[in-house]
């Protein structure tokens, strides 16, 4: 009896203290991650029919193969990959034992249906080139191509490759990513409200991580919480007093303050775009290729990496990331700050200096729109941007519109200069930004001409292999340079700060971006 | 003679309802911009544009989409939202809750704060009171709200740490937003209440209360709070939508997400049937505010009752 | 049974109101006298204790119930006397009411906190007192809103809650001055009826002299804030000796014909600020000396009456 | 008091106004903030648009008085020239509203009937709905900037002018002496010009006045949007508009501005409020 008694004790005392850990745990085993800006407003977690997807998605579903930093490919889903000689057949095997959050197993036949989902969405682009998917066998799949695309594997490994469960998917048709979803990754999506937040909660199943990531096993924290904060500057300040816990995007002009914080560290990651002026071609004065080319040597590039973003990242010469080898254009052809030089061309034009600092040609004043987005951080940019224009004679005066009203304007043909930036680090976005099929948006300089069409197509469709795609690109890029359809301004780093109080990050971190393989290996501070 | 005066009150709301819902399927119409072209992948033929203006029936007259869409505004249904692919139903429901909860918060503590405040400084003469009292009414309805958030924020958030700056967590992150919104609140229904209360005790019968023996306190609840809390009713009624419209500034500071902020939202991405619930929802929430002050009105005032029923 | 001797009352630093004596017995009726801003609603709300209310003090004098003084009483105490000793009757009835709620409730308050009655002994009470007022149906009137009543009506109501408590003294402030001619003479007759089935005391405060020459036994005649003359009815009706009092009777209508009431005093009553030096009334005195802007008249006593003026020994030779 | 003639309005309201010392105080400061404004560019000790990025977020000291923003842009210049930016768009808005809204409630008031009963629906509709809503919504219609800002200002404040003049009309047709000159056969732009609006205007400048104050600070709400004046015109509103991280980085750039605003629209309330007094036309302002 009375033995009996003090185990009863004994018992309950565990249970009161294990109780006491658990919830303990429970409240530290959340970790809130603040969005960086670019990535706000994503309407679903669905990476087939998705044109805006979150970091939270490269939690939920995990990809065929993972990109490194240094642009190498490895393996995830896809154990290994065989292309054929004549780049028109592609074998991947697949990992066993993988299921997805619904408990169907990941396979070749889910390949296939996933990869047959894409047609006529705006995602389309990205298995374009595949004319067909045979399954194998269970575990290999082999992609029969329309045409050699080297540019397969950076298209496998992008978020909008991630795979759903191909069950949830067609049973919830346009409420997949809305309701709930179904992916194999790591963690599974618990609520989503819109705009606001996203809580993930882990998948305890899973064993299968990338060798990105040091786990590979269950992630270490419970639940991911994402939130949407509109005002980069809110989440900076939630992320100082401890409303967020790590915050994707800092912007770049808070990181001397958050550096002297004892609390704060700061990783920064090469980026992955540019912002840029892309200049209309069609408006005038613009349509004469002397004042473009002097707008070009307007922008003092790196008085504003010094002075905007306070060393902090590099400046932009041209359209791409240097870390593309697209990028290494033809020296002449990349854009320097040079008034002097833009004053002559405008001179050579016929815009001559006027009494009051602004440029005149037949009486007209040299004066401009310059147009920027709101949501964006883009503002403080161009007023900077505004102020060099002057410098050179050019009285740019700035409307700030929301985002989908400047698309408007920008199909409307009604802008002539703008403040923008991108984020991709492939140089199919040459394709994107100045191919004639798209003249408005997102061709935003207008710009319509045979012989980059030309150029365009033959990168786009008629690279056989890597090199050649290379080759492709970069004439093209330097086709496009040459016409000087934009001033290329800033490449900004990502900068991600966190909490070092509450968890800890991995060191360096892998991967092109900070998504699934670095999430794995966050760990809550003891 | 309450339900009838309420009866002949709701009678009053159809014309009014007719003509504020025909307002706001126009303003939709008079947005530059079109949700199709958001929807339409780059690149799209005019077919394909075709194809979604139809299927949104964004291709019909003007007449036949007015009486399709306000009927099935009468079935609750709201429509598919264009932009953000969901049921607008789903959106309104999902950011309801947030602008009940922070309008109701203030709402309550606008007018319980404001209303003691206001009866304090007009019953208790101290001409020190009486000053602090007129200087926190002009600033509480002279400081912008934004202003006002991001001081308290400063103060409350940055420097003492006391409350989130920003989100919809826990009662924590209700706090600013309540005060930002409440502190005009308060300084309005203070004001209101303290001159209704001393016009009130300028009233002739109040002599004639005095007269009888009863007592300053039987008086001031029994009587004078009657009378002082008919203006205030209407101010208070008057205030429901506009709280949860005015809302729309605090949501933006605090990144709270609300009715106010889901329109801003949908205006910006002009996603037309999203506009036109927001602005249905507050509309209604105006037209209830001011059918729940009239019947308040009536139902304290047998003069009120007899004139318009 | 109500006394009140030299009052002076003062709002700040200025005294609308100085010098005012007069005493009313039980059956008996006082009437005092003057035009508006003679300061004679001041002494009502200075009787009833209710100076406070409106922001003045008394300055000077006493106010005797029943032997007591009542000035220095606590607040507490004097709300006792209110409503209950001392009922007040008030200008306007179309305003006397609390429009929010019904007539029956706010009669009964008063049998309730002074009678100490339940609610139903203080509903059967007002029945009966309206009745006794000649208020047809009294027991529907009490479910009845102010607003749905004429003012003859309401002043009935109001006279009702000033009798309500049984009091001594009732102090009526100008009671008919809203109403329509009709209705004036009905009230007046009602409130005479009342002294003396009631053997009440009542101070009736009018301008109007026909109505003081109908009903009062003693008169207070007021100008400028002070009493300029007072003593019987009879006697200050036959002989007035104060310039002033003579005036106010040759305003008295002849007639029915309206015109004639038009023949008013020339000038204007002095405000508060504003009042003249020695005699206040000098400026409009068809008689005044160079004596009167200079001292104030002492009041020269004859028989019952007195009368404050320089000139009283031989003011009422003159022709009125 | 009755207010026969604009003149009279202004000899002596105006004048009275001033004569309290909290009137003569707030509008001391008032027309010293007129001057400020019209005289911004010579009083303003920096060019408001010149950057200095090497300066940015400077802290008040010599010689940026009120410190730098994120631009090294001197905040006390900007802040002159917002006065300029502020109270231009406010005054022309609530010229425009009053404008519209004495012509709009004097011909609802004055013919009544159907129009009437079609112009105070609607405007009692917008008049429910907050002023910053409305404002938001019109300047979604026809895009940001100062004009569309002014006329979201004037658009937002009409049904407040519409519904005081038609009560003030209503009020004063009941008038004899208008009964009279109706009667009389007068023609009815003659009776409205003549006698009724020199009559019912009193009240409606005065909350024009007041309605300056909600001006500049729907103003600023709409330029903290960043829907108001574009970069790089400053305007009170606009130059708060950075967002919540300038409190931490260099909080006088929102601190400022604030005040400006606030300290502006508390003396054009107390200076509203002695001009009603002043008036004596509280219980005509009650009405509507």
């Amino acid at each position: 009896m009375r033995y009996s008694t003090k185990t009863r004790l004994l018992t309950g005392s565990a249970i009161v203290a294990a109780g006491c850990l658990f919830s303990a745990d429970a409240i530290a085993q959340n970790v809130t991650i603040g969005m960086s800006a670019s990535e706000l407003g994503a309407t679903a977690y669905n990476p087939v029919a998705a044109s805006n997807l979150n970091t939270a998605t490269s939690l939920i579903f995990d990809r065929l193969v993972e990109q490194d930093a240094d642009q190498s490919y490895h393996p995830h889903l896809a154990t290994g990959w065989e292309e054929t000689p004549d780049g028109l057949a592609w074998t991947f095997t697949l990992l066993d034992g993988v299921t997805f959050h619904d408990d169907t197993p990941f396979n070749a036949a889910a390949v296939q249906s996933w990869i047959a989902s894409y047609a006529g969405t705006e995602n389309e682009y990205l298995v374009e080139a595949i004319e067909s998917v045979d399954v194998v066998d269970d575990l290999t799949v082999r992609f029969n191509m329309k045409r050699p695309e080297p540019n397969l594997l950076y298209n496998l490994a992008s978020a909008f490759m991630g795979i759903p469960s191909p069950t949830a998917y067609a049973e919830l048709g346009t409420d997949f990513g809305v309701t709930s979803a179904a992916g194999t990754g790591p963690y599974a999506l618990q609520r989503f409200e819109i705009g606001l937040q996203t809580v993930l909660v882990r998948n305890d199943d899973y064993t299968w991580g990338s060798d990105l990531s040091e786990n590979t096993g269950p992630g270490h924290v419970e639940t991911f919480t994402f939130r949407e904060i509109p005002d980069q500057s809110t989440a900076f300040l939630e992320l100082q007093t401890g409303g967020i816990d790590l915050l994707l995007g800092v912007p770049t002009d808070f990181l001397p303050i958050l550096k002297a914080e004892a609390n704060i560290q700061i990783i920064q990651m090469p980026g992955t775009g540019i912002s840029y002026m892309p200049i209309n071609v069609t408006a005038p004065p613009f349509d004469d290729i002397l004042v473009r080319e002097a707008t070009t040597m307007a922008i003092d590039q790196d008085s504003i990496v010094a002075a905007v973003y306070g060393g902090v990242g590099a400046p932009a010469r041209n359209f791409l990331i240097s870390s593309l080898p697209e990028a290494n254009v033809d020296e002449a052809l990349n854009v320097t700050y040079d008034p002097a030089r833009a004053g002559e061309l405008l001179d050579q034009a016929g815009w001559t200096m006027g009494d009051d600092g602004v440029r005149e040609k037949d009486g007209e004043p040299l004066a401009v729109d310059l147009f920027t987005a709101n949501s964006t951080e883009f503002t403080r940019l161009t007023q900077v941007v505004q102020a060099q224009l002057a410098a050179i004679g050019m009285d740019a005066a700035i409307t700030v519109f929301d985002s989908s009203t400047i698309r408007d304007e920008y199909k409307r043909n009604a802008h002539q200069l703008a403040v923008r930036g991108y984020d991709w680090n492939n140089s199919d976005i040459l394709d994107w930004f100045f191919s004639g099929n798209r003249l408005g948006y997102p061709n935003v300089s207008m710009w319509e001409d045979e012989e980059g069409q030309r150029l365009n197509d033959v990168a786009m469709t008629e690279s056989a292999t890597a090199a050649e795609r290379i080759a492709n690109f970069t004439a093209y890029h330097e086709y496009v340079l040459s016409q000087h359809l934009f001033v290329p301004i800033y490449q900004p780093t990502q900068n991600i700060a966190f909490n070092s109080e509450k968890i800890t990050v991995p060191d360096p971190v892998r991967g092109s971006r900070f998504r699934q393989q670095s999430f794995m290996d966050i760990q809550v501070a003891q | 003679m309450i339900l009838r005066y309420t009866f002949f009150r709701m009678l009053m709301l159809i014309p009014v309802s007719f003509s504020i819902s025909v307002v706001i399927f126009m303003i939709v119409y008079l947005l530059p911009g079109d949700p199709i072209d958001n929807l339409l992948r780059v690149g799209s033929s005019p077919e394909d544009r075709a194809k979604l203006v139809a299927q949104y029936g964004l291709d019909r007259n003007l007449v036949v989409q007015y009486f399709v869409w306000i009927g099935n505004m009468f079935q609750g249904e709201f429509g598919q939202a264009i932009v953000l692919r969901r049921p607008v139903a789903d959106l309104v429901a999902q950011n309801l809750p947030y602008s009940l909860t922070l309008g109701g918060l203030a709402f309550l503590f606008s007018s319980t704060v404001g209303m003691t405040l206001g009866t304090i400084s007009a019953i208790v003469r101290h001409p020190v009171l009486d000053r602090m009292m007129r200087a926190f009414i002009l600033l509480g309805s002279t400081v912008p709200g934004f202003w006002l958030a991001l001081l308290l924020i400063l103060l409350f958030s940055v420097k003492l740490g006391w409350f989130p700056v920003s989100g919809a967590g826990g009662w924590q992150s209700l706090v600013l937003p309540v005060l930002t919104i409440g502190f005009g609140g308060v300084a309005l229904v203070a004001r209101v209440t303290r001159v209704a209360l001393m016009d009130a005790r300028r009233e002739d019968f109040v002599t004639l209360l005095h007269a009888k023996g009863l007592s300053s306190g039987t008086i001031l609840f029994r009587h004078l709070m009657p009378h002082a809390l008919l203006p205030v009713v209407t101010i208070l009624a008057l205030r429901i939508g506009w709280i949860l419209g005015g809302a729309v500034t605090v949501e933006f500071v605090f990144g709270r997400p609300g009715l106010g902020s889901l329109l801003i939202r949908a205006l910006g991405q002009r996603d037309y049937p999203v506009v036109q619930a927001c602005l249905l929802m507050l509309a209604l929430a105006v037209m209830l505010g001011t059918l729940i002050g009239d019947i308040a009105q009536a139902a304290m005032d047998p003069r009120v009752r007899e004139k318009k029923s | 049974m109500l006394s009140v001797r030299d009052l002076g009352v003062a709002f700040g630093s200025v005294q609308p109101l100085s010098g005012v004596s007069f005493t009313v017995s039980p059956g008996e009726t006082l009437g005092i006298v003057g035009e508006s801003g003679s300061g004679k609603s001041l002494t009502a709300m200075s009787v009833m204790g209710l100076l406070p209310l409106i922001g003045g003090r008394i300055t000077g004098g006493t106010v005797e119930f029943d032997g007591a003084d009542v000035t220095k009483l606590p607040e507490r105490a004097y709300r006792k006397l209110r409503g209950g000793k001392i009922g007040l009757i008030t200008q306007n009835p179309m305003t006397s009411l609390d429009p929010l709620q019904k007539i029956g409730p706010q009669v009964d308050d008063v049998a309730k906190l002074h009678m100490g009655m339940t609610g139903a002994e203080a509903r059967a009470r007002t029945v009966e007192i309206l009745g006794t007022l000649r208020i047809p149906e009294p027991a529907l009137i009490c479910d009845r809103y102010p607003h749905q009543m004429s003012g003859g009506m309401k002043q009935r109501i109001v006279i009702a809650m000033a009798l309500a408590a049984d009091p001594d003294v009732l102090i009526a402030d100008e009671p008919t001055t809203a109403l329509d001619v009709t209705v004036q003479a009905q009230i007046i007759r009602l409130l005479d009826d009342l002294v003396k089935e009631r053997n009440l005391a009542l101070v009736l405060i009018t301008h109007d002299m026909s109505v003081v020459a109908q009903t009062c036994d003693k008169i207070v005649v007021m100008y400028a804030g002070r009493a300029v003359e007072h003593g019987p009815v009879e006697a200050i009706f036959d002989r007035p000796r104060h310039p002033y009092t003579q005036a106010l009777i040759a305003c008295i209508p002849r007639g029915l014909d309206d015109a004639t009431r038009l023949t008013g005093i020339e000038g204007t009553v002095p405000t508060v600020l504003n009042y003249p030096k020695g005699c206040p009334f000098h400026p409009r005195c068809p008689r005044a000396e160079a004596i009167c802007a200079v001292e104030p008249p002492e009041f020269s006593v004859e028989g019952d009456s007195a009368a404050a003026c320089h000139f009283a020994e031989v003011a009422h030779v003159q022709p009125a | 008091m009755a207010v026969r003639s604009l003149d009279a309005f202004a000899r002596m309201s105006i004048g009275r106004a001033f004569s309290s010392g909290v009137g003569l105080v707030a509008g001391g400061f008032l027309v010293l903030l007129v001057l400020v404004a019209l005289l911004a560019p010579w009083i303003a000790p920096f060019d408001y648009a010149a950057q200095n990025l090497m300066n940015a977020n400077a802290a008040p000291a010599w010689p940026h008085l009120l410190g730098t923003d994120e631009f090294g842009r001197d905040v006390l210049s900007r802040v002159i020239h917002g006065a300029r930016t502020s109270l231009s768009v406010s005054a022309t808005a609530i010229a425009i509203s009053m404008t519209a809204g004495m012509a709009l409630g004097a011909a609802a008031g004055y013919f009544g009937g159907f129009f009437e009963r079609a112009v105070m629906t609607v405007v009692d509709l917008t008049w429910s709905f907050p002023d910053i809503l409305i404002a938001l919504i019109f300047v979604a219609i026809i895009g940001p900037g100062l004009t569309s800002t002014t006329f979201a200002i004037a658009i937002a404040y009409l049904a407040q002018f519409t519904r005081l003049t038609r009560a003030q009309i209503v009020r004063l047709k009941r008038e004899t002496f208008i009964e009279a000159t109706i009667n009389l056969g007068a023609k009815p732009t003659h009776i409205l010009l003549r006698h009724l609006m020199p009559n019912a205007i009193a009240p409606v400048i005065v909350v024009g006045m007041l309605a300056i104050g909600d001006g500049i600070v729907l103003e600023a709400t709409l330029g903290f949007f960043g829907l108001g004046a574009q970069p790089p015109t400053p305007s009170w509103g606009a130059m708060m508009s950075s967002g919540t991280a300038q409190l931490f980085l260099s909080p006088w750039v929102i601190i400022f501005p604030g005040v400006a605003v606030a300290v502006t629209v508390i003396a054009v309330n107390l200076f509203g409020d002695e001009l009603i007094r002043a008036l004596d036309i509280r219980d005509r302002l009650r009405g509507a």
